[in-house]
């Protein structure tokens, strides 16, 4: 990998240094599990060598939504509404089909308000990274519960949450999600390996990370919290991501290990943690999460993937020229077109 | 598209016949075929050269319920609508008798005789027909027959009318297209009907339509449609919708067009994408990314969407988005009656979101016109960056207009200020908000452009000209003011409201959409009467400048338009609020498409306590 | 709440030393313990029976951005916000330097001695305090030493300004409750600061606070606090909301405050209903089905959520079903500035949703009306059957106002026409939208009457007085007409205007919510210059005849109100054109409470060009 | 069953005949499917002896959403917005916990602009038997595919469908939902069945039934026409439901039959068509339904059924007299309550 110490360079494949990846200050709470993602995520980048500039970042509003503004500089953003990225992020790899999305979400922003976008979203499998970084709270207006927040979860002020959790990833692997992972602030290694993973695919990648709301979310009785996170914690598999610019270390891939390959020739490898777990059985993955649910484990890992399925963009048949950057003349048909129109409705 | 453009001599024969001057309402059950019947008429009328208008009254169900379809010919070129009709086709046994009784005294009715109607008036003419024997006898399939008495009727009127049996027969060409099975048997059914009434009706009717020379170049075509032409010379290129009536015909027209004329020949892929988003919101979500990433994006609703697109309105005023959203305007509040035009929306278009927001409204009027401002409205989106909204309503989306043939649209495609790679390379960077040009509006890139300063971060939060976060009142202000002159000082980008002046007119009448057809007309009778008046279209808002000195011109101006409160009207008020004690509302909203005597009642009542 | 309630003999003394008159800023980090220090100042204040008023300006994150806290006492009962400060506590490194500069000449400073701004100006007086030292010999625990730091500048204001210790000692108990390691703690911080500035600083300070007597009655409170109490005063007994800033410690109040008011005491259950909704659509859902259902329903929200409720609304209207909605607007449009107050919205509200409607709205403008004007809406909305809604602002809202204390609701809970299985029985039926009245209110029943006949099919489709389904055009004028009757001839439902006639004053002034306050003493001092005006509070629309009669009283009438486009200027220059041209807009708003010099240099500039 | 021959009562046990169940007259095309539920549903009604005025009818906007004007005319009807009947419903059951909520939806009112609040008040489990009347298209607005098409159905204009179905009833499983069945408008006898176990159940009772457009999707290649409905549907049991006031015909359930006790007494008995189809398994019936759909079949039969979770009213501690019908002194605080308030402010 190009972050291994041996290779050790100071700069990537394109050749920028990891500062290019970078994004404003952060006006976070420190220690804020959102903050940790977003240098996962310019890890990641700069780690694949994307080009900043073919990266669009998304948001809705919320801290965590706030957080595209603190990575890729050089990359475009739109931090929208509340809980309505999906269809911002679905309206513009329509016009550009060269982009590479990257949508951040919270908890808040894509199981309560924006429950609708995001399945119809993941429905239409749309190219993107969506990433939820789930604390279980509403951060930004000051800790009320979200829908992610476990039964018998408690907030600081003693108030019990007594509705079940939306689990987003058993709602992505029940809709055929094209790649659903979870993983958690606290296990950077794996987070990096699974957006590096996500950068790779084309379809809507679903990525839930647990993310601890230090200031509302993080003391005892809590689920969500950074100690209850790292006691629950229950990887399937390590991963490593071998990006397809570079030669896997050991080429021969050893029996347990699953490796898949990604739409640009990327490859995965897995080594199961929980025996037999394989991220390409749909019903597998499903049954895996239920029961780790019900024992109050949090299974992390790439939980499912099908690189096979096709994506939005091609169910639609664009052109090959992003709509955004056609010519005129590929936008208004000739004149003549109009005449015959015209005689056509005498 | 200018006033009377159809203007044709009077018809108007001797011994009490009626030429070209009528209306004829066919009352028939939805989900029945007589759709097809009734284009069949009205095409037949516009092939014969006849000034000729048809409105489709139908119920918001699919099928079982009473449906009017009321067709206008008229020899002074009003495309307005009249309250009367002068000959009925009475079809539908729940309707048939308050139909036959609202026929105007003199006027022929057409019913089937199984209604048992004939003695019902004295003071009109009553032909009963034996549709169902007539159907049968032509028509040997039991489950056609139904839709084939439509047929029926359209043959009895041919005969009483005088409609050329060629054109007859080429509209139904028309109509069913390459399904030859179905024009045969339609041509039959026909026939019948028209030998039926050569051997039991008298040979002529007191009502006639008659061939006017002249008109090969008009077109016939249903509003919306030509509104997805628009879309497809506009260069749009992302389309999301979700199905509403009266707007899905023109995505759905779209869908029909678009890849004939916009699929790459090199590799026969689209170049453009039709979405049918999960519901409004996201529709207008999907155009908003659509157009901050560069496509010229576009969505079709009607009232129940305009208030779901509420919130993303706002974000695309504060943000700068280009976007178009054409609202058919349909009979509101809430679901209302969605089968029903009006023009309920303006107050909420005009402003719509929470804070301070100011969106452009164009009004277009007519199926050319409607073509012409979706074009107008993509290039002056792009160009203002910010959401334009299309008012059009129900009676122009769904009905069919007589219009003059498009034209194309005069000028390169508008794209507004873009910097590409090389403009960056050459300035060393920009502020994606800043004002350097004095017009209020700045200037934006799109991701994807490679280069490194390109970038800028879009937010619905306050922010400064480089596009940073800031919650700095001075930069709230400053670009608040920024947003209203951006528009209001670029309004040139609009469709230009049509004057007519009449010296010495105290009356100005405004209207606008629509509107302008009864207007049209009742001006002239009002005049007629004694009452002369200028007029003024209003063709967008914010208003041009235009439309003051009008208003100042006249001591009294009368706004014309559907729906309860007067919302242009409010607007003009608010505009000039000077002169708003010489703005009078003219509003009328039943659902109908306006008629010639409310909008003549309305103004010389108002004339009369003057 | 009348004019002036507070004024007070003025304490200025001689030797420039300024009583009970002057403003305090605060400027510190969010996030960082710094408003409790400000609360235990501002209550200190208040329990000293002074004249004060908090404004606290925080940013749109958690923690970490600046935050200003200002506090002005003044000895004229005005609550209105000045531009000025008087005395600076500068505690935020990033803002220090901006916030000195901005001090008034002859202001007085306390700065952290670390930031080096001792020598930054002459006209000041700046007192460097090691604060960082102080916390630390205080408090122990270096975790908590931040939070305590804060007490600190307490101690050393209370020395200068001359603050009771036992009433800062009495505000700190309040603040901490029952945590009373926390009590101590802070009151030895607040110690400390009062001893070092009693060993360091000069004897007393220029700026001095002073007890008023007599104040016994006042109350503090934070605006969404008292609107909770209002609700559970009010009957509410469904309450749904979606969490958005400003709005959300107005359902936070509620579940803190409810369970002790409206529990029942045999079962220990709840009288109401708190539901956090998934979003506003959601949340008004809700209150709909809810108030369908016969309860008392209520949320609250602001502009985003506002934009999300307009197709609900327009249900509600045109369905008729009681609701209330509390919009504590804050600035926009789109997400805006959340943290900033502004009356952005009144349009928006006045007509929200597609097609033409109109929702009452009411106006409060401190925390006492606040309280009985959700009481006011609950019964209106109960009374008139449709949705009502109180358009507060983040500064009523978010902020702790000084007031006299709330009234008892007058009268018995209203309830409406709603019609028992008896009435039933005894009428045999009804027909849910007849105006048998003559008031244009119908009778309704609830779900669940046990009475054949109770049953009716509500509907957001076209309706007859029956409440069966209509798509017939005199059904609808009919219905829409009463709808707007209803509301306008039962106008003594929502509270009425207050006037202030100054007898041969040319001009007017009107302003409505917080705008108030900031006017109320413009006016004394435009008066003071020569400029007397007559002054009229809207507290409710649409607007009561007085209104209509105030502006026809006046050559000139000043519209005073907090966002770009002068909205409910616009809704009087609707409300009455012919006098349209009297009204002039003076609309301020950068998201900070409005302050009497914007207002006063509002007027005097047009007055001087008038 | 109060409908057998042999009982042949012209009145229920609340002493009704079925007449008092019906509504106004149906403006549907004729043979619609919707019509077809809407007569099991004042069966269903009138043979569980239901009080109509205890019963409150909620809708969204679509054909099927008309249908509540046609059938219980003595009961009470919400005909809202299109989308949002689930957040009326929750706002009319807080009101009034005495009510018996019933809402029909469609497949575009609840899985298109409607998934969001539909989710959400699953989660609630929301007291309400929710029947969405499922054509894969939207009939009202003339037949546009909708979320629940599935891949490969075409339109009469041709026009395919190339994205993935939703599937209610898996999503319901997921989800935790209390009561999930599918039925077919033409499998009347099972349909009729399962809405009185429906208005059994406290808690959100989910029916999704298949129930063909014959105007614009019940044609060949259509995968929700009559004809493809018959060919596919598989029931997983045959249901016989026994009100809680009358005794079983056969006292002794047989060894290979589920008994199932309702809220209310009432008994569901299941006799398993699929070998050991258990309806309380939800895993089991998450794989069996998914397996299902994999293969083209269309599972019917109440899938899923937990009659132990607390529905809404319960979590939220509602006063046991609703609160509609609270006196004013409940309501109102007194006096003295404002003047401590008061007090407490100084
Ligand atoms: C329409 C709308 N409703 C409500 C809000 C207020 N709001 C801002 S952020 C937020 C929730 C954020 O929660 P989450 O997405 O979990 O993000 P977090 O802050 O926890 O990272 C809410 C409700 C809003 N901005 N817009
Ligand atoms: C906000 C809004 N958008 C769109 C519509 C138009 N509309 C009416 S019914 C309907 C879809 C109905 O489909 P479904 O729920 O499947 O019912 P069906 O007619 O198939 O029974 C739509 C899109 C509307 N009424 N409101
Ligand atoms: S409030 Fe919570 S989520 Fe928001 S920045 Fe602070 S720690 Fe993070
Ligand atoms: S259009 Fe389809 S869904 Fe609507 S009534 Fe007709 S058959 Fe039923
Ligand atoms: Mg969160
Ligand atoms: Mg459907």
């Amino acid at each position: 990998m190009a972050s291994t110490p041996e290779a050790g360079p100071k700069v990537n494949r394109i050749g920028l240094p990891i500062a290019e990846y970078k994004g404003g200050k952060s006006t976070l709470c420190g220690g804020c599990g959102h903050d940790v993602i977003t240098n996962a995520l310019v890890r990641a980048c700069y780690e694949v060598g994307l080009e900043p500039e073919r990266v669009a970042k998304f948001s809705g509003i919320g801290c965590s939504s706030k957080t595209p503004a603190y990575f890729l500089n050089r990359a475009h953003g739109f931090n929208g509404v509340h809980g309505r990225m999906p269809s911002v992020v679905t309206g513009a790899a329509l016009a550009n089909k060269g982009l590479v999305c990257v949508g951040v979400s919270g908890d808040g922003d894509t199981a309560s308000i924006g429950m609708g976008q995001f399945i119809h979203l993941v429905r239409r499998n749309v190219p993107v990274v969506y990433v939820v970084e789930n604390n279980g709270v509403y951060g930004l207006t000051k800790g009320q519960f979200s829908a992610t927040a476990d039964v018998g979860s408690r907030l600081k002020t003693g108030v019990l949450n007594d509705l079940p959790a939306v689990d987003l990833c058993g709602l992505g692997i029940e809709l055929g999600c094209s790649f659903v992972a979870r993983s958690f602030a606290g296990d950077v290694k794996q987070l990096t390996e699974i957006l590096k993973a996500a950068l790779a695919h084309r379809g809507t990648a679903f990525v839930d990370v647990i993310s601890p709301c230090v200031t509302f979310n993080n003391h005892p009785g809590s689920t969500k919290s950074y100690d209850y996170a790292k006691d629950h914690e229950a990887p399937v598999h390590s991963i490593e991501f071998i990006p397809f610019f570079e030669h896997p270390m050991i080429e021969q891939v050893p029996g347990e290990v699953i490796e898949v390959e990604m739409y640009d020739g990327s490859k995965v490898r897995f080594r199961p943690v929980e025996a037999e777990y394989d991220p390409r059985d749909r019903h597998g993955a499903w049954h895996h999460l239920s029961e780790a649910n019900a024992k109050g484990e949090i299974l992390t890992g790439i939980l499912f993937l099908d690189p096979a399925k096709p994506d939005f963009d091609s169910l639609v048949n664009l052109a090959d020229t992003p709509l955004a950057q056609l010519a005129d003349a590929q936008l208004r048909p000739p004149r003549e077109a109009l005449d015959a129109i015209n005689a056509s409705l005498r | 598209m200018s006033v009377n453009t159809l203007a044709e001599p009077s018809h108007d024969t001797a011994a009490g016949v009626r030429v070209n001057d009528f209306a004829i309402r066919v009352a028939t059950v939805n989900g029945t075929g007589s759709q097809s019947a009734n284009q069949v008429l009205l095409r037949t009328l516009f092939q014969m050269g006849v000034t000729v208008t048809g409105k489709n009254l139908f119920p918001s169900n699919i099928a079982g319920l009473p449906t009017w379809f009321t067709i206008r010919l008229n020899p002074r070129g009003y495309f307005g609508s009249k309250r009367e009709y002068d000959v009925l086709v009475a079809f539908n046994p729940e309707t048939a008798a308050e139909d036959l009784d609202n026929l105007a005294p003199g006027g022929t009715a057409v019913v089937d005789v199984k209604l048992k109607l004939g003695g019902r008036r004295a003071d009109v003419t009553i032909h009963e027909v034996p549709f169902g024997e007539l159907a049968a006898a032509c028509c040997p399939d039991v489950k056609l027959r139904k839709l084939v008495a439509n047929m029926v009727y359209v043959g009895v009127l041919a005969h009483q009318l005088g409609l050329e049996a060629e054109e007859v027969e080429r509209a139904i060409g028309r109509q069913f297209a390459a399904k030859s099975k179905a024009v045969e048997l339609n041509v039959a059914a026909v026939r019948a009907g028209r030998e039926w009434a050569a051997s039991h009706l008298p040979p002529e009717g007191r009502f006639r339509a008659a061939r006017v020379p002249g008109r090969s170049e008009k077109i016939l075509i249903e509003g919306n449609a030509a509104a997805a032409y628009g879309a497809i010379f506009g260069g749009a290129s992302v389309v999301a919708w979700y199905p509403i009536t009266p707007s899905s015909s023109f995505a759905e027209a779209l869908i029909e067009h678009a890849p004939g004329l916009r699929t790459d020949p090199a590799t026969g892929k689209a170049t453009y994408a039709i979405v049918q988003a999960e519901d409004e919101l996201a529709a207008l979500g999907m155009v908003l990314g659509a157009g901050w990433a560069g496509a010229r994006a576009l969505t079709a609703t009607s009232g129940p969407g305009i208030s779901l697109m509420a919130e993303f309105a706002g974000l695309g005023y504060f943000t700068e988005i280009p976007a178009v959203v054409i609202d058919v305007q349909r009979v509101g509040p809430s679901t209302g009656m969605p089968t029903r035009t009006s023009q309920g929306d303006v107050l909420s278009l005009a402003y719509l979101s929470h804070g301070d927001t100011q969106h452009p409204l164009l009004f277009p009027a007519g199926p050319r016109e409607y073509f012409a401002d979706v074009v107008a409205a993509l290039d002056a989106a792009a160009v203002l960056q910010t959401p334009v909204f299309v008012a059009a309503d129900l009676d122009l989306g769904m009905n069919f207009w007589m219009d003059d043939p498009f034209d194309y649209p005069p000028g390169p495609i508008a794209h507004g200020k873009v910097l590409s790679a090389e403009d960056l390379g050459k300035l060393g960077g920009f502020s994606r908000y800043l004002d350097i040009d004095g017009d209020g509006i700045g200037y934006r890139t799109v991701p994807g452009t490679p280069h490194p300063k390109a970038a800028y971060f879009l937010r619905g939060s306050g922010h400064t000209e480089q596009a940073t976060y800031s919650e700095r009142g001075d930069d709230y202000e400053k670009l608040m003011a920024r947003l209203k002159r951006k528009v209001e000082s670029n309004l040139h980008l609009l469709p230009a409201p049509i004057v007519e002046s009449v010296p010495g007119a105290e009356v100005g009448v405004i209207a606008y959409g629509t509107s302008h057809w009864a207007t049209v007309e009742a001006r002239d009778r009002l005049a007629a009467a004694g009452t002369p008046s200028s007029y003024l279209r209003v063709r967008s808002w914010p208003f041009a400048p235009a439309v003051r000195e009008f208003v100042a011109a006249h001591e009294r101006v009368y706004v014309v338009e559907q729906n309860r409160d007067g919302q242009l009207a409010q607007l003009l008020q608010i505009h000039a609020p000077d002169l708003a004690s010489r703005v009078r509302s003219v509003a009328h909203c039943d659902g109908l498409p306006l008629t010639v005597e409310a909008v003549e009642e309305g103004i010389a009542q108002r004339e009369g306590s003057a």
